[in-house]
């Protein structure tokens, strides 16, 4: 058959999977695992990210594979939003295998080989899942999915830990799953085989579209970490080594966007607006919820973790308010809305993925992982350092970087409010976009702190033991790391300053998906403005954005230097005076952090111990608790234990006791039967 | 041909069998339970006799003397022998008193013979309004497995479910053929043999053949 | 005829490892006796495969699409088993917990057991099914004993008792089924043979068949472990040594739902309500749904499984209770990967309780620090048996539960939590067992994995693929079954 | 249309704002003193001030990162964008479609964070301080800001400052319940965002109430005069965002020379008031402890919603 991207990307997950089973050769300290398997998992992921392109132009191509049950084979289809999640997909997951290359150098060769295997059948997975067009593969590659990256997150399982957060992490995505089997099985509707194009056009009435769409939800919801049933993220993605917790924080809760976005749009078809409703309160909910832990964390890569819960909230409202547009019968409004949160997806994969990513250099050259242990990185890991501001400026939203186009054209989506009927919802909508702002604010406070904390200031003596030895002089990392590293600055850079070109692409993306486009005028804006519905409403253009600003600070400084004379003085720090100078006197994590305990206070679940006024050694301790394990978590393990116990009863031992059940059961029938 | 001799004859062995069955059920001693199973195994092997002179079935004859070698002469043999070697020698407790037994064993024969009637109609055989009989016989012995509390009591109810379910066989469809017949002889045989090495186990471990010992494998 | 060396080399081998089973070189002539077992099951199978169904010595045994690949799943578990028991028995003789005299009766117990199982799926007389079922309670028996600790005798004593009692219910049934036939077929051997009574299911009388598929249910159901009266089986799993273990929990327990479905096929040819099928999805939704909540309260690995074969044999008999093409192509699915699963799972189970010296899960720890392939096959083992993808087990339960849901969808929530709960209970015990810091010590025998590994690269293939000719295989099965 | 006078206008207007902003500081300094009856210092005492420092050796400790020797020009870069972007003396200039209200606020946004990040750099204590009580201020005056900025967005369909300034001017002369809360919301966010009295003292070196002074506090010579220059600019630019938003009239097309010296006039005149309204509300109200600002930019949030609420009952 003729060379299409869907043969290409097919091709790219199975040289993953080779790459994948070839990393298992132990020959030679597991040489190709160390030296050959990443890079070259790096080269089919930018294949796989060109194919994923190229798709989003060409006409939706399918196919179906030999594998599978009898009557179900595996069907493989490649359409925009396919397209788009594969160039995700591979995009991102490219510069992680470069910086992976790096990361793994010194590991044991046993552990390597594994590593190598997960990773790569974790990638190809979540290829897989992307391309399936069918329940059954969809459901293979989703749960191979979550079974590679659990034992991924449990790969140093000596930690209890770790153990106990993998446990959560597989069950919570366990129970997701079977919340998607069963939509899928609603959506079946009885006839035909369980395909997606005989999903798509089985018709269901009102009350089941509603609760397959609830199931999808909840579903997808568990996967992307969600807020009722987030407890595993902020666990599962620390506990794994720093590239996978990237890819889980950067690709893998994409994943769970992309199959809501395919079973919402797509499978269901029906939008209406009162599930925009419920996913708008919900994405409100995890957005404040994702931030206000967030900046009570003190653990880097657990606060990068809540981050991650913060912006899935941001896509649901982006999708929320496409999908109430979508229901009042504005599709082009929908489509706007649809767009933004696709293109936060993308912006959120990279800019996430460069922070943990940072965060795994300074976890790998210092093994510091606790903020109040860091301080002054910024002298002994400059590169770092430069890139993991680039990263917290782009989450933070500011412009001229990527996080702040997605969450403009969020903002410029609320703004169509007044074209809707209903009352209510219009004059929500803005509030919603108010929470979207106040998270804003927080996440850019946060990136403040930690990248203050941790790179800024006088470094700190580390409390608790550092764990695994700098391996090298603790400087930045090698050139792979800061290879992979810089490719995803550059993404951030690109995506922020030229963000016309992916808006074309998502164009084709929502107009395969709900049939409306942008306004013409939007299309034909060019490289340099960014207009989301006319010239008039709205524009914004972050190339001069740059130039201005980078050309002001030129000139000043040309100015400064030639008028007047450049010469500095160094000494020690004034700080009003006060001689000596420690390290101890800075801000730590929990110190910066006490404003937002202090204003929103009842959020929290606090236990302090404060130290007595003749306590000879005094120690502060603070645990913000996450008050949904006792919500929500506990309770259903206790009905499952209450329920447990009763039936025990079943089982006492006595051999009397058994021959009855089975008289009675005997006796019972012949009564059923006559 | 339902009213003849035979048949008059096959009714009474059957009557007969049901009086043993609920005696075993009352009875407190292990010697008489013997003796009482040896009883129903004469009654059973007399009516296929019957049964076999009246219908001519060769067949018939061999069950009828397997039955007799078998559950007339060698098991209650071998229980005698055990219960010597064991000196289990005291009468039988059991879990429920004797009068709410008996009473649970009327209900159960009324329940057989409504359940019964309506297949009883259908036979052809000669022997079939002994089906009921032969069903109440099953569930009294299986209702004695229930209530005794020692493992050589249990035993005995379930020879004679196994006797209960030959007299159903040939009530019903004048026994079953021979190579089934010659298996679930067999299987009877073993069973016994097994049982009797259980119980010697069961002494050496738990010193009585009480089944109150072996109740440690639950759900805590 | 290809049908008697498969029930004659079992029977040879019992009798010959009777004589000779205490030698030192016993345990390799069990495992050569299961292969030349396996090989004649194969013979069969590609005869039957070529030329459709079989009958032999007129028509006492008849082979048809349906018992064929379960007599080759038969051979195939109990040839896997008998390479495992070799390194689990001479370790267990080497600890001294068992005497040469026993591992004679073991193993001469052991070509019993597979010769009563493979007579039962292989006979055409009911009644003669019904006595091999019993043989092969009888030879299991004193397997379950082997131990002669209180523990195993009170196992073996409530499964004797319970199996016993049970079976006999069912020969009351089979009586009746007679009963019925010879008032069709006329008196004479015929009217016990099933081939017979398949041509003539409709004539047969309503009222005796259902009374009779009653007694069939509830006594070949206590060999399976449908919940109300599954009660012996978690103590006959976990007393008995693993080699016994997982040729019951593999093998046996198809065996008895092979009974059961056989019944059933010929129920609902002379009825025309779904009363059987209603009765066995009752029974098998509920064993599914008290199973998975007793997973989460055992102490015991080996009983912890064995109620998670409860629970699978839940879905199978709902599978076939349901009826229809898709849903019996899923239950004989769900037999194979079940089988070939759990023995794997026991195998494992086997060399960790020796190597820690234990069956308490709470003493098992770091099990791929101490031996990895006993670990990974034990962690990749249970995620399989609990259903997760690509594994053959969710195959086959996507089918059941996508088939459930547009015929009964009452019954998918019960299915769905039963899962839901199975999953965390068992994973939640299984993990600590098989990372964090080992406890255990090295083997004095090298573990037999390789059986392990090629019975979960079966299932994984099962998951992502399944050959033609398995598939039109198990077509003609459940075309069988209706 | 030629871009030729648009340019120029561009030009003249950012200078324009950058020179005047100083200017409008010594005002206000210049009121603030009349109201306590004390003898003014003279107007143009911030531009001596800026002189001064730039002839001084710039002091830094030892061990500043980078990121605290650029800060000050990054500061004034976005302020001086900001300048550019606002219609103060015209509207429709080649600048203004680079960036909408919502950027504007991220540009600010931007220039706290970079502020924040400096004052940690040498890891004193008031670094630290004063970055964490900036960003408390920072993130609750970001929303109640937005909203002002979405009811006018409402009124006028539009983000886009000059579509703003074109619709509301063109309008009669009618009084909008939903401009009137947002006019009061914005006052309460520019005190906040510009460190007036009631949230924080722009002149005092008190540690325990300086939010503005503890960012600043280890610059010296040229970059102090970059920041505090910035810091003026930011104020002017946000008495601007004001006019353009509350009093729009009188702002020249960009282009039209003839509209041009009236539109000073008009700037002058509205800045002028603006001055001495803000010296008065200095003078009379005293500053909050810290942890009272949440509660008043909370008031401004729910006036700047009430607005935007009012605005969809009212128009329908």
């Amino acid at each position: 058959m003729s060379f299409s991207p869907l043969v290409g990307a097919l091709a790219a997950t199975a040289a993953w999977l080779v790459i994948g089973v070839l990393a298992l050769i132990p020959a030679g300290n597991a040489s190709f695992a160390r030296k050959v398997a990443f890079p070259l998992g790096a080269l089919v992921g930018l294949a796989l990210a060109v194919f994923g392109l190229l798709a989003v132009w060409e006409p939706t191509a399918s196919l179906t594979l030999v594998l599978g049950l009898p009557d179900l084979p595996f069907h493989v289809r490649l359409d925009p939003l396919a397209g788009f999640f594969l160039f995700l997909l591979g995009a991102v997951s490219a510069g992680i295998s470069v910086y992976a290359a790096g990361y793994f150098q010194d590991e044991a060769p046993e552990r390597l080989t594994l590593i190598g295997l997960q990773y790569f059948v974790f990638l190809a997975a979540m290829a897989l899942v992307t391309l399936a067009d069918d329940a059954y593969l969809f459901m293979v590659a989703w749960e191979t999915m979550a079974l590679a990256s659990y034992f991924l997150v449990t790969t140093d399982h000596h930690q209890p830990a770790i153990r106990s957060a993998g446990f959560l992490y597989l069950l919570i995505a366990h129970l997701g799953a079977i919340a998607i089997l069963l939509c899928f099985g609603i959506l079946h509707g009885g006839q035909g085989d369980y395909s997606f194009a005989a999903l798509r056009d089985a018709e269901l009435t009102p009350f089941w579209a509603s609760v397959a769409f609830l199931l999808a939800f909840f579903g997808f919801g568990a996967k992307a970490g969600m807020l009722p049933l987030h407890a595993w993220l902020p666990e599962a993605h620390p506990a794994a080594p720093s590239p996978v917790s990237a890819l889980l924080s950067g690709v893998m809760l994409k994943t769970a966007i992309y199959g809501m976005v395919r079973v919402i749009y797509d499978l269901i078809g029906s939008v209406r607006w009162e599930w925009g409703v419920v996913v708008l309160v919900i994405g409100a909910a995890t957005t404040l919820f994702g931030v206000l832990y967030a900046l009570m964390q003190h653990d880097l890569k657990r606060l990068l973790a809540y981050h991650s819960v913060e912006n899935i909230g941001i896509i649901l409202l982006g999708l929320g308010m496409s999908m109430v547009f979508i229901g009042f019968g504005h599709p082009a409004a929908g489509v706007l809305g649809l767009i933004a949160a696709l293109y936060h997806t993308l912006n959120h994969a990279v800019f996430k993925g460069l922070l943990f990513l940072g965060a795994g250099s300074i976890l790998h050259r210092r093994g510091l992982r606790d903020l109040n242990d860091m301080g002054g990185l910024i002298r002994s890991m400059p590169r770092t350092a430069f890139y993991f501001l680039i990263g917290a400026l782009a989450i933070s939203a500011l412009p001229p970087l990527n996080g702040f186009v997605s969450e403009w054209l969020t903002f410029q989506t609320a703004l169509q409010a007044p074209i809707l009927g209903h009352g209510v919802v219009r004059s929500l909508l803005p509030l919603f976009a108010a929470t979207l702002a106040l998270a804003g604010a927080l996440t850019a406070m946060c990136f403040v702190k930690v990248f203050g904390i941790a790179f800024l200031g006088q470094p700190r003596e580390p409390r608790h033991p550092v764990r695994a030895p700098p391996p090298h002089n603790g400087g930045d990392g090698g050139p792979m790391e800061r290879l992979g590293m810089a490719w995803l600055a550059a993404g951030c850079f690109v995506l922020g300053l030229f963000p016309t070109s992916m808006l074309l692409v998502l164009n084709r993306v929502g107009a395969s998906l709900t049939g409306w486009g942008l306004s013409d005028d939007a299309l034909a804006s060019g490289w340099l403005w960014l207009v989301p519905t006319t010239p008039a409403e709205a524009s914004y253009s972050p190339v001069i954005f740059l130039l201005v600003i980078v050309g002001v600070v030129l000139l000043t400084i040309l100015l400064v230097r030639r008028f007047y004379h450049g010469r500095v003085r160094y000494s020690h720090p004034w700080d009003c005076g006060f001689p000596e100078q420690t390290p101890r006197m800075q801000d730590t994590a929990d110190a910066f952090g006490q404003s937002i305990r202090h204003v929103f206070g009842p959020l929290y679940l606090m236990k302090r111990s404060l130290p007595g006024p003749d306590d000879p050694a005094p120690k502060f301790t603070l645990k913000v608790e996450d008050r949904h394990w006792y919500w929500l978590y506990l309770p259903v393990a206790r009905l499952v234990e209450f329920v447990s116990s009763r039936i025990a009863l079943l089982q006492r031992g006595r051999i009397s006791i058994y021959l009855l059940y089975s008289f009675i059961t005997l006796i019972a029938l012949l009564v059923f039967v006559r | 041909m339902a009213d003849t001799v035979s048949g008059q004859i096959v009714n009474l062995l059957a009557a007969f069998l049901l009086l043993v069955a609920f005696a075993m059920l009352s009875q407190r001693r292990v010697l008489s339970l013997v003796r009482l199973f040896a009883w129903q195994g004469a009654a059973l092997a007399a009516s296929t006799l019957v049964v076999a002179y009246t219908t001519a079935q060769p067949h018939l004859y061999i069950s009828a003397a397997i039955t007799i070698g078998l559950k007339v002469i060698f098991i209650p043999w071998a229980l005698h022998r055990l219960i010597d070697r064991l000196d289990v020698r005291w009468d039988v407790e059991t879990l429920i008193n004797i009068p709410t037994t008996m009473l649970a064993g009327i209900a159960l024969v009324i329940f057989a013979f409504a359940l019964a009637t309506p297949i009883s109609q259908m036979a052809g055989t000669l022997t079939r309004s002994t089906l009921g009989i032969a069903l109440a016989c099953v569930l009294l012995s299986f209702l004695m497995m229930i209530v005794r509390r020692k493992a050589i009591p249990q035993v005995i109810g379930f020879l004679a479910l196994e006797n209960g379910l030959f007299f159903a066989a040939t009530s019903a469809t004048y026994g079953m053929p021979l190579v089934v017949e010659l298996g679930v002889a067999l299987d009877v045989l073993v069973g016994t043999f097994i049982f009797g090495i259980f119980f010697f186990h069961i002494r050496e471990q738990f010193e009585s053949l009480d089944i109150r010992h072996m109740e440690k494998l639950k759900e805590d | 005829m290809e049908i008697l060396p498969v029930l004659g080399i079992p029977l040879l081998g019992g009798v010959l490892l009777g004589l000779v089973g205490h030698k030192r070189w016993a345990p390799e002539l069990n495992a050569f006796m299961s292969f030349a077992t396996l090989a004649a099951a194969a013979a069969l199978t590609a005869r039957v495969i070529a030329s459709g169904p079989v009958t032999a010595l007129e028509e006492q045994f008849f082979v048809d699409p349906f018992n064929v690949f379960l007599v080759a799943l038969t051979a195939f578990v109990g040839f896997t088993t008998s390479l495992f028991s070799r390194p689990y028995m001479r370790t267990e003789e080497h600890d001294g917990r068992l005497s040469a005299g026993r591992l004679r009766l073991y193993h001469s117990m052991y070509q019993l057991f597979s010769f009563t199982m493979l007579l039962t799926l292989l006979t055409n007389n009911v009644g003669i099914m019904w006595v091999a079922m019993e043989g092969a309670t009888l030879s299991t028996v004193l397997l379950v004993s082997l131990y002669r600790t209180p523990a195993s005798l009170e196992a073996a004593w409530k499964y004797f008792i319970l199996c016993s009692v049970g079976i006999a219910q069912a020969l009351f049934g089979t009586i009746l089924l007679y009963f019925a036939a010879e008032k069709v077929l006329g008196p004479g051997g015929t009217a016990l043979l099933w081939t017979h009574l398949h041509e003539v299911r409709g004539e047969l009388e309503p009222t005796v068949v259902s009374l009779a598929f009653v007694f069939l249910l509830v006594g070949y159901g206590t060999k399976v472990g449908l919940v109300p009266l599954h009660n012996w089986l978690p103590d006959a799993h976990a007393e008995g040594p693993t080699p016994v273990s997982a040729v019951l929990s593999g093998l046996l327990l198809n065996v008895a739902l092979y009974a059961v479905v056989r019944s059933k096929v010929l129920v609902d040819g002379a009825l025309e309500t779904g009363f059987s099928g209603n009765l066995m999805m009752g029974f098998g939704l509920v064993s599914v749904v008290v199973a998975a909540f007793f997973l989460s309260r055992q102490k015991d690995i080996k009983r912890m499984f064995a109620y998670s074969s409860v629970e699978h044999m839940g879905i199978m008999t709902f599978a076939f209770g349901m009826g229809g093409p898709v849903a019996a192509f899923a239950g004989l699915l769900h037999m194979t990967v079940h089988s070939l699963t759990k023995s794997a799972i026991f195998f494992t189970v086997g060399h960790a309780a020796h190597a820690t010296g234990t069956q308490n899960m709470d003493s098992i720890r770091g099990l791929m620090r101490q031996s990895p392939t006993i670990g990974w096959g034990l962690a990749i083992g249970t995620l399989a048996i609990l259903g997760m993808p690509p594994f053959g087990v969710f195959t086959s339960e996507f089918m059941v539960l996508t088939t459930a849901m547009h015929e009964h969808s009452w019954a998918t929530p019960f299915l769905l939590v039963a899962l839901g709960v199975a999953f965390a209970a068992v994973f939640g015990k299984v993990q600590p067992m098989v990372f964090g810091e080992p406890t255990a010590r090295p083997l004095p025998h090298p573990p037999a994995l390789v059986p392990v590994f090629v019975h979960l690269a079966i299932v994984l293939m099962l998951g992502l693929y399944i050959p033609p000719y398995l598939v039109d295989w198990y077509r003609q099965a459940a075309a069988l079954i209706g | 249309m030629n871009y030729a006078p648009g340019i120029a206008f561009q030009i003249l207007q950012s200078v324009f704002v950058v020179l005047a902003a100083p200017l409008l500081a010594g005002w206000v300094n210049q009121c603030r003193a009349w109201l306590q009856n004390r003898t003014a210092p003279s107007i143009l005492l911030p531009y001596y001030t800026l002189a001064k420092l730039f002839h001084k050796d710039a002091v830094i400790a030892e061990h500043a990162s980078p990121v605290f020797r650029l800060t000050p020009y990054i500061l004034f870069g976005c302020m001086w964008l900001a300048g550019g972007i606002v219609p103060v003396l015209a509207t429709d200039l080649p600048f203004a479609p680079a960036a909408d209200i919502i950027a504007l606020v991220a540009v600010f946004a931007l220039a706290r964070v970079f502020a924040s990040l400096a004052a940690m750099d040498i890891g004193t204590s008031f670094g630290g301080l004063g970055a964490r009580r900036e960003m408390l201020i920072g993130f609750l005056a970001e929303p109640a800001m937005l909203m002002t900025l979405f009811t006018a967005a409402f009124i006028s369909g539009s983000t886009q400052l000059t579509t703003i300034v074109e619709t509301l001017s063109r309008r009669e002369l009618a009084i909008y319940p939903s401009l009137a809360f947002a006019a009061v919301a914005f006052l309460m966010v520019l005190l906040a965002e510009n460190a007036r009295i009631p949230v924080d003292n722009p002149t005092t070196h008190l540690e325990l109430t300086m939010v503005h002074e503890a960012l600043i506090l280890e610059y010296s010579a040229r970059h102090l005069a970059l920041v505090e220059w910035a810091a003026a600019i930011k104020l002017f630019a946000y008495m601007t965002i004001g006019f353009a938003m509350f009093v729009p009239w009188g702002i020249a097309h960009a282009g039209d020379w003839a509209g041009l010296p009236f539109a000073v006039a008009a700037l002058a005149m509205k800045l002028a008031l603006a001055g001495a309204g803000l010296a008065l509300i200095e003078t009379v109200s005293a500053k909050f402890r810290l942890f009272l600002a949440p509660e008043f930019l909370s008031t401004a949030f729910l006036l700047a919603v009430l607005g935007m609420l009012t605005h969809f009952l009212v128009r329908g």
